[in-house]
């Protein structure tokens, strides 16, 4: 079964919760796993905090982008932001870097999304903005029901 | 079945909707027990506040009790 | 406090739950009751449900539209398709009404949505499609916490 949507909310951090709660309801109809859900919502967390406070630097009246969609076993989530940009994505990327050491942020964001999902493709260009597109597929309904 | 059961807990893959369903008993148990304290029925902050949860755990337990997952259970228990 | 979020997803039954969670997610912000909120999610589900199977006879191609701003106490929700829209807005708000008997509806949607909410309006045109758009003010935690 195929299915998708798209979720769009200002760039405030009460709207981090709706995101979680939303991707898990929509993948809930997979029946993923307990440790596979909290996967998924951790990577929405980081995706969406990285929106708000990087990307817009929490200007609470730019708007997040989210989409998810679903394919038998397979999930595409995709986070939004036409913030401020990344210039070099690959040193964003490096486990531990921050461009705000100052907020005690942890610099792990992008690790935990290339862990937690199968493939993590980011676009991103100064000043137009930053797309994160993450795959997972699901192997523990297919092990169990097959 | 008992089978399939050891399965998902040797493998420590329990399926959401079963372990949600649980929440959602504490959830409902909770709720009646301060509506009678309360002479009303209680806030999400109330109901939050008791059961040691968040907002977000509450509305995701209270969903679950309806949502289609639910025939995956009755399979598995 | 202001907020918005809008979400869109496919005409298939399985999202009924999707646009529940969601919006109930996005109103505990405000603390509702849990009266309130179960309130809320019945008139999500009565208006989506309808789009689903009346705007589009249940093509599951099509996509279903709902925002939701909350501002202050004010809830504002709207739901809206493009499906095949609603001839007649009077009768088909009459409490057993329903056109498609057949099918054990109980034609109580319309009443249900104009008892849970304080204002409903209906604005439909043949082969353009359905808005429903509903506001409610909360009252309990204003009267709770002042
Ligand atoms: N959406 C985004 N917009 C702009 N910059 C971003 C975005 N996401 C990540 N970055 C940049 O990548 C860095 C690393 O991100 P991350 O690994 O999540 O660590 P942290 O958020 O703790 O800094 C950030 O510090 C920021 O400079
Ligand atoms: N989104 C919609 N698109 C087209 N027709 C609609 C829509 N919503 C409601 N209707 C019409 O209004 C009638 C009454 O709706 P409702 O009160 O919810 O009762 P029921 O869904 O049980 O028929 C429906 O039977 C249908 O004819
Ligand atoms: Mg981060
Ligand atoms: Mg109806």
């Amino acid at each position: 079964m195929r299915n998708e949507m798209t979720l769009e909310f200002l760039s405030v951090s009460e709207n981090e919760s709706l995101a979680r709660v939303a991707v898990a309801a929509f993948v809930s109809q997979m029946n993923p796993t307990m440790e596979e859900l909290t996967d998924i919502k951790t990577v929405v967390s980081e995706a969406v905090t990285n929106a708000i406070i990087h990307g817009y630097e929490e200007n609470p009246h730019q708007k997040v982008m989210l989409s998810c969609a679903i394919d038998g076993e397979q999930i595409e989530i995709i986070i939004k932001d036409e913030g401020k940009g990344i210039s070099d994505i690959e040193e964003a990327k490096e486990p531990l870097f921050t461009s705000k050491p100052e907020w005690e942020r942890s610099g792990m964001g992008f690790t935990i999304m290339e862990n937690f999902m199968d493939k993590v493709d980011v676009t991103s260009d100064p000043d137009i903005g930053t797309t994160i597109r993450m795959m997972k597929q699901l192997t523990s309904t297919r092990a169990l029901c097959n | 079945i008992g089978e399939i059961q050891r399965f998902i807990r040797d493998d420590g893959t329990v399926k959401v909707s079963r372990s949600l369903k649980e929440l959602n008993h504490k959830v409902r148990g909770k709720k009646e027990e301060l509506m009678k304290n309360l002479g009303r029925s209680p806030t999400v902050n109330e109901l939050a506040e008791a059961l040691g949860m968040t907002r977000e755990e509450i509305v995701q337990a209270e969903e679950v009790g309806r949502s289609p997952q639910s025939i995956y259970e009755t399979v598995y228990e």
